[in-house]
């Protein structure tokens, strides 16, 4: 097979599965190697950049999804209201797991000061977060993780990607004051 | 106070979204918690919310009686050294928040979650489904104690083995350097390594680490070749200036 | 809207739609003649002749459809899906399921602590649980049973062969109180 044929291959497997295909699997459908599904991937997606479809890599596997832009147009067809977007719940429950998964919910009730049993849920059924095992404590709790869907909602293509917030140290000024305050 | 709009608690996430509000609006310092203040800020809070015969949430009610505490605490005659008033782990708390809020908002900034659509996997004639693979039966009972939560229920589990959820989840690297400098402030001089032996768990010892690294950089402690710190020349200066602040 | 963005336009909105679009609906959408978006649709057409994504005119309407070739290979993906072992919360699923049954999802839900449709419908799929009638109850939840490949695939003659759990199993009385409580 070659590069061409592997892209193709690429092409209709990933839009035929709608959902986001591990490299591993569309390698060993296609009997290539791994690194020439890759290649291929790559080489894909700035073809499809400037399309009304775009390919997406979240994490090692593939996807293709519509341009973000044309949301408004394909609502119009498709005779859909618009999505509610996330409650500031919900937001907030999605940064801790984001950032600190896996979680389990008590962690992120511990950081948030309020029960989000419902808001977890909410986010599992909308497939941003997922069930990850248990810890092996009492009681067992889930722990949670964030979703391939999550990665392609917030337009990352890894967990690596995730916006980063300045390490919390205090500013000059308050640095000095803190020397002041505690000073004896 | 009473010209400022009223909100209703709907506006708030919890407790600590409010406290955080009223520390912004008061131009508090969130380093520098002036606990009777915040504490009148917050009953005002309460009370006005209850005037409009609106539910107060459990959890709200239950930050009054820990603000409570913490001032009762803080005006007792000070004892040991290393009495916990609770109003550290409530900074450490605040900022917290304050940074999952940040993260929030940096995700938030992204997308809101909504605008890309996907398809439905192609439905193919044929394509089977039916799981083929075997596993030893015992797996099921073990997913059902598991399930059930019922599995080793009765035996006590390690105290690590609740890092992660029982501990504060973020332990800020700010916190750590607040302790830190008390430390210092109290006792003047303290080897390099007491600075961690207080530090549970990975988190707080990297934090501890960060908060020494940075305190050092910005040459507010210098660390000498025995292994002692101590607090620099120039931040010993305000030394003997904090009793106008008075409120711990 | 110049052309590109009509192509880009057309594009989303077909691959969205899933099913055939015809051409009005999407003219209507982007506020562009019709005249437009068939231009649009025949400049499009034969750049992705040589992909594995085709788009097709049928009628008067559009569609993607992935390329026929690539079948083989497609199917081969599809079926990779049912040889992955199952996750520990489809486990759980199962087990509440085997040992209770008939449950709802509402009894799996309770004893699970957590929302579980999607990983029902996924066992439902996998031939490990199927409906077996409905409670007689507001909203008539369906009831789920295990399954004869449930039994294959845990090497099982019966369901008497279940590994004993019993000193935590609810009673008769209480399995009734609680499919009552927690029907859908």
């Amino acid at each position: 097979m070659d590069i061409d044929e592997v892209k193709a291959g690429v092409e209709a497997i990933v839009f035929a599965a709608g959902e986001p295909v591990p490299v591993a699997r569309i390698a060993e459908a296609l009997d290539v190697e791994k690194s020439m599904v890759r290649r291929a991937a790559d080489a894909l997606v700035p073809e499809y950049e400037k399309r009304g479809i775009n390919l997406l890599w979240l994490e090692d596997s593939l996807q293709f999804a519509s341009e973000p832009q044309y949301e408004p147009f394909i609502r119009a067809v498709l005779e859909q209201k618009r999505n509610q977007p996330l409650s500031q719940a919900a937001m907030e429950v999605l940064a801790v797991a984001a950032y600190h998964q896996p979680v389990t919910k008590g962690y992120i009730e511990q950081v948030r000061g309020v029960e989000c049993g419902s808001v977890v849920n909410t986010l599992v059924e909308k497939g941003l977060l997922e069930e990850s095992g248990r810890l092996d404590l009492p009681g067992h709790p889930i722990l949670y993780v964030t979703t391939k869907n999550f990665l392609r909602c917030f337009g990352l293509s890894s967990l690596e990607e995730l916006p980063q917030v300045m390490p919390d140290m205090p500013t000059e000024e308050e640095k000095e004051e803190m020397l002041t305050l505690f000073a004896e | 106070m009473t010209e400022k709009p009223l909100f209703t608690l709907e506006n708030f996430e919890g407790p600590l979204d409010l406290l955080l509000h009223l520390i912004r609006e008061n131009k508090l310092n969130i380093l520098d918690i002036q606990i009777s203040e915040l504490l009148r800020q917050y009953t005002d809070y309460i009370a006005r919310v209850r005037e409009q015969d609106m539910e107060i949430a459990v959890e709200f009610v239950e930050m009054a009686s820990r603000l409570v505490r913490i001032k009762t605490n803080l005006m007792l005659p000070r004892r040991e050294e290393n009495t916990e008033d609770g109003l550290e782990e409530l900074t450490a708390e605040l900022i917290e928040y304050s940074l999952c809020k940040q993260l929030a908002q940096l995700l938030r900034n992204r997308d809101d979650g909504t605008r890309r659509r996907v398809r439905e996997p192609m439905q193919l004639p044929q394509v089977k489904k039916t799981y083929d693979l075997v596993h030893d039966s015992s797996e099921l009972s073990y997913a059902y104690f598991s399930a059930t939560r019922r599995g080793k229920k009765r035996q006590p589990p390690p105290r690590e083995a609740f890092d992660g959820i029982v501990k504060r989840p973020f332990v800020s690297v700010a916190s750590r350097a607040v302790i830190l400098l008390k430390g210092l402030v109290r006792k003047g001089k303290l080897p390099l390594e007491s600075i961690y032996e207080g530090a549970e768990g990975r988190s707080q010892l990297v934090a501890t680490f960060l908060a020494v690294l940075e305190l050092v950089k910005t040459k507010r402690i210098t660390v000498d070749d025995r292994g002692v710190v101590s607090l620099s020349a120039g931040a010993r200066a305000g030394e003997g200036r904090r009793g106008a602040n008075g409120h711990r």
